[in-house]
């Protein structure tokens, strides 16, 4: 809508970074191992298990219903698997207070982090950010405060402190404010600071949200169907996005259905078909997979009957998440 | 009296009053399954439909003080029965016209329409108050009351008979009608995915108001069968009105059967409890059960949704 | 043309209730005596005329609506349209507080004007009351100056957070329970082995309140909206029972009598609040102002934005690293804290017994925050002034006993036609910006879906009521 | 700067054009309100006028008890009224209090704030009164109750406070005479409301019983409609007889109950009972010889009221006097005595003094005053219901003797 996207440097977290370490795959950013899901007699997830490296982008793929925000939901804390582990390595953002980060990070060992078992918003804070497949903004709030609530994650003001205005909760407040603008000027969102987000058009909405994921300063960010709906040109737009997030540091893992942008941003790709991991590899290599191509294109009669089955089972799911009940 | 008689006394008495949470409590369940939404001002639809059905009585009651007996008492139940009904499914239908289909064509969140709902509740019965008097109102004597059978001791009333007997009637109809009509398939449509059902040619604005309305006739029966034993009062709705709610919640809201089983182990519950810890705290033993199964088992015994088989 | 006759129709309805509201009273042995009373001459033609004015000014509107559409319309055209110019400029640096003064402002408007306006209103309120009759100062404190501070701690929960709180009252018997308890010796069966000075009761009536927020919501604020209503409307019923029946606690219903008023000992200041209202009325002011600083610093602050964003998405502010629970917690413990707060001026000022506690008193606190407006402060206490001065003002015509068919007709007419009530919160007042939010119109005419993910519109399911306006 | 946002709509011309109606509908509200208030008073003659107050529940639940003693002080003023030899006249300015305690104080505002107005009859409940004493004290008001039997209200410290009824524990003394010697009960269920007044009443009883050797059981439920399992459980405790401490909706629906199970002991209950909704509510077959007890006499039935039942019902078009009516004047009555004494230039100090010694008769029993406030002495009478009629058996003194 806005003409083209130029990312620009993301900006630091309001307190100071420190370096980022360099991409690198033996350097495992997130191990998932045999997670399984199920909704009453319906398996979401069966035994699913992947491995993403530090500072890469790995795409999960697969037919409608194949599991994969269901994965997503097991990751943030919006369902709890009924079997398996997660474990994540962040890259903590330093704080003035403790500037060597990661290693003070509470609870990350050498094991890493469990995520299974945390709630959505300790999932958060521990450095996985979101965006959903069917976008959730805050809508009456504008554009800036939908990312100052994720900026605001990492301050240090709480409720109490925050209600007497000294001099050191100004400067957080000003550092939270000049953050989120920065953040809104990254997604190339400037020009819509103080909109209501519920009034942006629809790419504005997608961008705003991953604007939203990336105040809370996450080392791994986690984008649910980035592109749907999107024009030919926002996709464009968004291939330079992701990459301008990743050079600054940031894992992506990403659901997608287009495979060419999938292939523009993804070094690795793990398909998932009826809730099982049925092929990993690079671009090239998943294309020429037979069971991907099977799953995509593959007989229809047992394929119909086992959609409709995920489907419930997602909708079910879907209904516990609105409801307040986490798990 | 010994008791073993008091235990059956106390049963039967539950059961009675538990038919009717019962009935009351369809209306909860069949608007929550169709729209997941508690109908607050459901308890008003409940008052309205025992004045309604209580000053039809009223007008055909002979004035001279003489118990109408056989056919002409028959005849004013049911007299009564189909004008609290009426009324209960017009205050119904008025309602879903004003304070619900306003709020849907607006699509506002769900907030909206509790407080909306609680407004209109407020309204109607402190208006039903200005309109009828606040003092309590019998049923007129529509037949002598007396003991008609003797069950393991407990003496069981020609009143507690009607009640259980229409309650029981009215309960199989619904069950029926949900189960296997073709209005029953359009509304458990409605109840499992609303969106779908539309684009599959379900006229949704209909079942949404058939379903208010068949939750309204059962209400107003209901209400009428209530007053004939506790009197009609301009706040007789509230209180049944949240132990129905208990009652749909306990049985697994947005089912049908769940809400019959739901009533009557409220009823018994409340009866045994009313007698072994202290009257007064009846209500606190409904509130106790209801935050009890919410917090434990919200789904309730039954737990399925309307539409799904039991 | 069927558009007419239905505003018609409408005005037609309208009227006629209002009628039947203002008409004579009924009895059970004349049930419908009171409705054909109001539908009788003379009453009937006033209110047929009142109905063609509403009609007329209905058509009227429209035409000016229709004409401002067609204009809307071409000027949103293709592009962004004036409003994204506006929005862009005036964002141009950036940086500013959150109350940043649009271009074109003038200086009644932004922040300075918003502190002028409110004190002029302070010093109206502060010079006003002394030269009205003592019943009024009576009325403003103990029917509008109490529930205005009722409205401000329930306007927390149901306005900033979206939780519907049927049980708030409660919290107003526990702070008068606790200034009983600690209070006096001999008020109350149950009482503290050393009696304090009412003034140090308000910050423990306010903790002690606060704490009973936190213990019922721990449990119950998982629930879903509707559930946490009933749930909260149970917990009301039940501390009003308990408060009844524990009469050797809290006296039971023979209330709560002859606690000693606030005084102020310090050396060389010494003063007791005794019969006279004006002093508690004061007292009043200056905690409703406390509050409401309090909370307007909240509103702009990390917490404000955290509840707002728990109001419109639970589920993305989950995600987005907002720790609901706990700052639904917050607010109602925040909203608990103000009505203890509440309860020890009551209790000081008069007596009170467990009737005081009931369920309408509940719903009178939220047709008051939803007639001022969910979520603006100053709405709240000038829907408090509004809605409570107007019973006053009319108790010798409207029996007292009527109120509530008005709150309640009100309660639902504001949810229909202007559910951001009265004076609407900043977020929702018209601020340069563009094109309003489409995507509430596709679910308009659907079903409300119950947060069913699946579809698009999970995020208009949990918005809070002031959303569309 | 820019048009002001606004969600576009599928049907924008109703939603958006309804919405000023919120508005006008409160406005046509509130003159269809005022319409219906009446016009001005008029002046009467060149005669002194005094107001007198009238605090009581005129809506709300127990609307009815506040309209009877509302009608009494009517009755008396209009006698008054009539009568040429007082120098004087007299208008009465109603405060509504619903009855209850924390409208109480706005209610009482409203009438100290009134500077011709020299007493006040009511409040008529306790609850209220409790809450708005303090006020009138303060401002040296005389209030004279017709109805608040709590007994503690006469020992707070009120400094105006007068009531022409007799305490609950003088009620509750007799009717647990009554109990033991005429219903000669073995066993006495004794069931509270947790009202105040409930509490109150039972709680004398219960004294009363005690001296009496009679045993009983207490229990308190509050205001419900279900009392089935309450009657299971007193039909369990074996008592022949049971006093409900309450008010007539709640007794109506326990006496339905206890009949309804086949209960055959004696029903009996207090003056909050003493209306004849009672047989109306709990059905005339029910009702049939439930007893009541109250420290009121039947002005209807009592030949020596005769004027004062002719005069009521002139005045409230046919009427018959209820419940506190009698009493209501009585009070009004005495505060004219007093009035009468002082002439023209009484003020609220000199009537207040004065109350203290009247002694007159009054149509419910001699107005002479305790120190604190009380009635001195008083008759508790009986009254049953026979065909379907609330009739007076006579006073509990003439009842115990045969």
């Amino acid at each position: 809508m806005s003409g083209a996207t130029v990312p620009r440097p993301l900006p630091a977290p309001i307190s100071r970074t420190i370096p980022q370490p360099r991409p690198s795959v033996a350097d495992p950013i997130l191990d998932v191992r045999d997670v399984t899901l199920r909704f009453g007699g319906l398996t979401s997830l069966d035994g699913v298990s992947l491995r993403q490296g530090r500072g890469s982008v790995l795409a999960v793929i697969g037919p409608n219903g194949a599991g994969k925000t269901s994965l997503f939901n097991c990751l943030t804390g919006a369902y709890r698997p009924q079997q398996g582990s997660a474990r994540f390595w962040p890259t903590a953002p330093a704080t003035s207070a403790n500037p060597a980060g990661a290693s003070a990070l509470e609870g990350v060992g050498e094991g890493g982090v469990e995520l299974v078992g945390r709630s959505p918003h300790r999932v958060a804070r521990v450095g996985i950010a979101r965006t959903f497949q069917n976008i959730r903004l805050f809508p009456e709030m504008s554009a800036v405060e939908n990312v100052q609530v994720g900026v605001e994650v990492r301050a240090r003001a709480g409720a109490l402190r925050g209600l007497v205005p000294t001099r050191a909760v100004r400067r957080e407040e000003r550092e939270i404010l000049e953050r989120s603008h920065l953040l809104l000027d990254f997604v190339g969102l400037r020009h819509r600071v103080r909109w209501p987000a519920g009034s942006l058009a629809y790419g504005e909405q997608r961008r705003l949200e991953i604007a939203r994921a990336l105040g809370t300063s996450p080392s791994l960010l986690l984008l649910d169907e980035p592109a749907a709906g999107a024009t030919a040109s926002e996709r464009r737009d968004l291939v330079a996005l992701i990459r301008a997030i990743v050079d600054q540091g940031v894992s992506v893992l990403l659901i997608e259905h287009d495979i060419r942008l999938v292939a523009a941003v993804a070094r690795s790709i793990v398909v998932l078909n009826f809730g099982r991991v049925i092929a990993t590899g690079s671009p090239e290599q998943i294309r020429s997979d037979p069971a991907v191509v099977e799953a995509y294109l593959g007989d229809s009669d047992g394929r119909a009957d086992d959609r409709a089955g995920d489907r419930t089972a997602g909708q079910a799911g879907d209904r516990a998440d609105g409801r307040e009940g986490r798990r | 009296m010994g008791s073993a008689e008091q235990i059956s006394q106390l049963a039967v008495d539950g059961l009675m009053v538990g038919a009717l949470y019962a009935v009351i409590a369809l209306g909860y369940t069949l608007v929550y399954g169709v729209l997941q939404l508690i109908n607050f001002a459901h308890s008003e639809v409940f008052m309205l439909g025992a004045f309604g059905g209580l000053f039809a009585c009223r007008a055909l009651v002979p004035g001279d003080g003489a118990t109408p007996a056989g056919l002409a008492a028959a005849g004013l139940v049911l007299v009564g029965l189909v004008a609290g009904a009426a009324a209960g499914g017009a205050a119904a239908y008025t309602l879903e016209r004003c304070a619900y289909r306003p709020l849907r064509r607006r699509g506002a969140p769900r907030l909206a329409y509790l407080i909306s709902a609680i407004g209109a509740s407020l309204f109607a019965f402190n208006l039903a108050g200005k309109e009828f008097g606040r003092q309590s109102v019998p049923v007129p004597d529509l037949f002598a009351n007396r003991t008609v059978v003797t069950v393991l001791g407990a003496e069981i009333s020609t009143q507690s008979l009607v009640i259980a007997a229409t309650a029981l009637l009215m309960l199989l109809a619904v069950d029926h009608l949900v189960a296997d009509t073709r209005l029953g398939l359009s509304i458990r449509a409605v109840a499992q995915d609303a969106e779908c059902a539309g684009l599959m040619g379900v006229d949704v604005q209909r079942v949404i108001v058939v379903t208010f309305v068949l939750g309204g006739l059962l209400a107003g029966a209901g209400g009428f069968l209530y007053a004939m034993t506790f009197n009609a009062s301009y706040t007789m709705g509230f209180v049944p009105g949240i132990k129905a709610f208990t009652a749909a919640v306990l049985g697994g809201i947005g089912n049908v059967r769940g809400a019959v089983l739901g009533g009557l182990l409220l009823g018994l519950v409340e009866s045994f409890g009313g007698y072994l810890f202290d009257a007064s705290y009846k209500n606190v033993i409904a509130f106790t059960v209801l935050v009890g199964v919410l917090l434990v088992r919200p789904s309730g015994l039954l737990g399925t949704r309307l539409g799904r088989p039991a | 043309m069927s558009g007419r006759l239905r505003s018609l129709r409408t005005a037609g309805l309208l009227a006629a209730l209002a009628a039947v509201m203002t008409g004579p009273t009924g009895d059970a042995d004349h049930p419908l005596a009171g409705i054909r009373g109001s539908l009788a001459f003379p009453r009937v033609l006033f209110f047929a005329a009142a109905a063609l004015v509403l009609w007329a000014a209905l058509l009227g509107r429209d035409r000016l609506r229709a004409q401002a559409r067609t204009l809307r319309g071409t000027a949103l055209g293709r592009l962004a349209g004036p409003a994204g110019a506006g929005a862009g400029n005036g964002n141009g640096n950036g940086n500013g507080a959150g109350a940043a003064t649009r271009p074109g402002a003038t200086w009644l408007s932004g922040r300075r004007g918003a502190v002028l306006g409110h004190a002029a209103l302070l010093a109206v309120a502060l010079a006003v009351p002394p030269v009205l009759p003592t019943a009024a100062q009576q009325a403003l404190v103990s029917e509008i100056g109490i529930y205005a501070l009722l409205a401000l701690g329930l306007n927390v929960v149901v306005g900033y957070a979206g939780l519907l709180d049927l049980g708030y009252i409660a919290f107003f018997a526990i702070g008068a329970y606790t200034t009983a308890y600690l209070t006096s010796a001999d008020a109350m069966p149950w009482h503290a082995p050393w009696q304090l000075n009412p003034f140090f009761v308000l910050p423990i009536a306010l903790l002690v309140a606060a704490v009973a927020g936190v213990v019922l919501g721990g449990p119950t604020l998982r629930l879903r909206g509707d559930y946490l209503a009933i749930v909260t409307l149970g917990f009301g019923e039940i501390v009003q029972l308990l408060a009844n029946n524990a009469d050797g606690v809290t006296g039971g219903p023979r209330g709560v009598f002859g606690l000693p008023p606030l005084s102020v000992e310090l050396p060389g200041v010494r003063y007791s609040w005794g019969l006279d209202p004006l002093p508690y009325y004061y007292l009043l002011i200056a905690l409703i102002v406390l509050v409401m600083v309090v909370f307007g610093r909240w509103e702009r602050s990390r917490t404000g934005r955290a509840w707002t964003a728990i109001r419109q998405d639970e589920v993305a502010a989950e995600a987005t690293g907002v720790a609901t629970m706990r700052m639904k917690l917050l607010a109602f413990a925040v909203g608990a804290s103000v009505s203890g707060f509440a309860g020890v001026v009551v209790a000081t000022k008069q007596f009170f017994n467990p009737q005081s506690f009931g369920l309408q008193a509940s719903l009178l606190v939220l047709t008051i925050v939803i007639f001022g407006g969910m979520g603006s402060r100053l709405g709240v206490v000038l829907g408090a002034l509004v809605l409570q001065g107007t019973a006053f003002l009319l108790r010798d015509t409207v029996p007292p006993a009527d109120r509530f068919i008005y709150f309640g007709a009100v309660v639902v007419l504001m949810m229909i036609f202007r559910p951001e009530g009265l004076l609407p919160p900043r977020a929702h007042r018209p601020r340069g910006s563009g094109p309003s939010r489409d995507r509430s119109v596709e679910s308009v005419e659907s079903v409300d879906s119950d947060g069913a993910a699946g579809t698009s519109r999970g995020v208009a399911d949990q918005a809070s009521p002031g959303v569309v306006s | 700067m820019t048009a002001t946002p606004r969600p576009l709509r599928t049907r924008p011309a109703r939603t958006v054009a309804l919405r000023p109606m919120a508005a006008l509908v409160a406005g046509f509200a509130l003159v269809g309100a005022a319409l219906t208030a009446c016009g001005g008073d008029s002046d009467d003659g060149g005669k002194k006028e005094y107001l007198i107050g009238f605090q009581g529940p005129l809506s709300g639940d127990s609307q009815q008890l506040g309209i009877n003693a509302y009608n009494g002080v009517l009755t008396a003023v209009e006698q008054l009224n009539g009568d040429k030899s007082l120098p004087f006249t007299l208008r009465i300015v109603a405060s509504d209090d619903q009855g209850l305690p924390e409208q109480g104080p706005t209610a009482a505002q409203k009438l100290i704030d009134n500077p011709k107005l020299m007493a006040v009859v009511g409040p008529v409940f306790s609850g209220p009164t409790k809450s708005s004493e303090p006020l009138y004290s303060q401002a040296g008001l005389l209030s004279v109750s017709p109805s608040a039997t709590n007994p503690a209200l006469t020992d707070l410290g009120f400094t105006s406070f007068y009531r022409v009824i007799a305490p609950d524990t003088v009620q509750g003394a007799a009717a647990a005479e009554f109990l033991a010697k005429v219903v000669k009960a073995k066993r006495v269920y004794s069931l509270d409301d947790r009202s105040e007044y409930g509490t109150g009443l039972s709680g004398a009883i219960e004294r009363g019983l005690e001296q009496a050797d009679v045993p009983f059981t207490h229990d308190g439920i509050n205001p419900t409609k279900d009392y089935t399992s309450q009657a299971t459980k007193i039909m369990a405790d074996g008592a022949d007889a049971v006093y409900y401490s309450g008010y007539y909706p709640e007794y109506a629906l326990l006496t339905k109950a206890l009949r309804g199970k086949g209960y055959d002991g004696a029903i009996l209950s207090g003056d909050g009972s003493n209306d004849d909704q009672f047989i109306r509510q709990a059905g005339t077959a029910n009702a049939e010889g439930a007893l009541i007890t109250c420290p009121c006499s039947d002005a209807n039935t009592d030949p020596s009221a005769a004027a004062f039942v002719a005069e009521y019902k002139k005045v409230n078009s046919g009427l018959k006097p209820g419940t506190y009516s009698g009493e209501a004047y009585d009070a009004t009555n005495a505060i004219a005595s007093v009035l009468r004494k002082l002439g023209t230039d009484a003020n609220r100090e000199s009537v207040r003094t004065a109350f203290g010694s009247v002694d007159m008769p009054g149509v419910t029993k001699r107005i002479k005053f305790e120190r604190n406030g009380d009635v001195q002495g008083s008759t508790v009478y009986v009254y049953q219901v026979k065909d379907g009629q609330r009739t007076v058996l006579g006073p509990v003194s003439s009842l115990i003797k045969p």
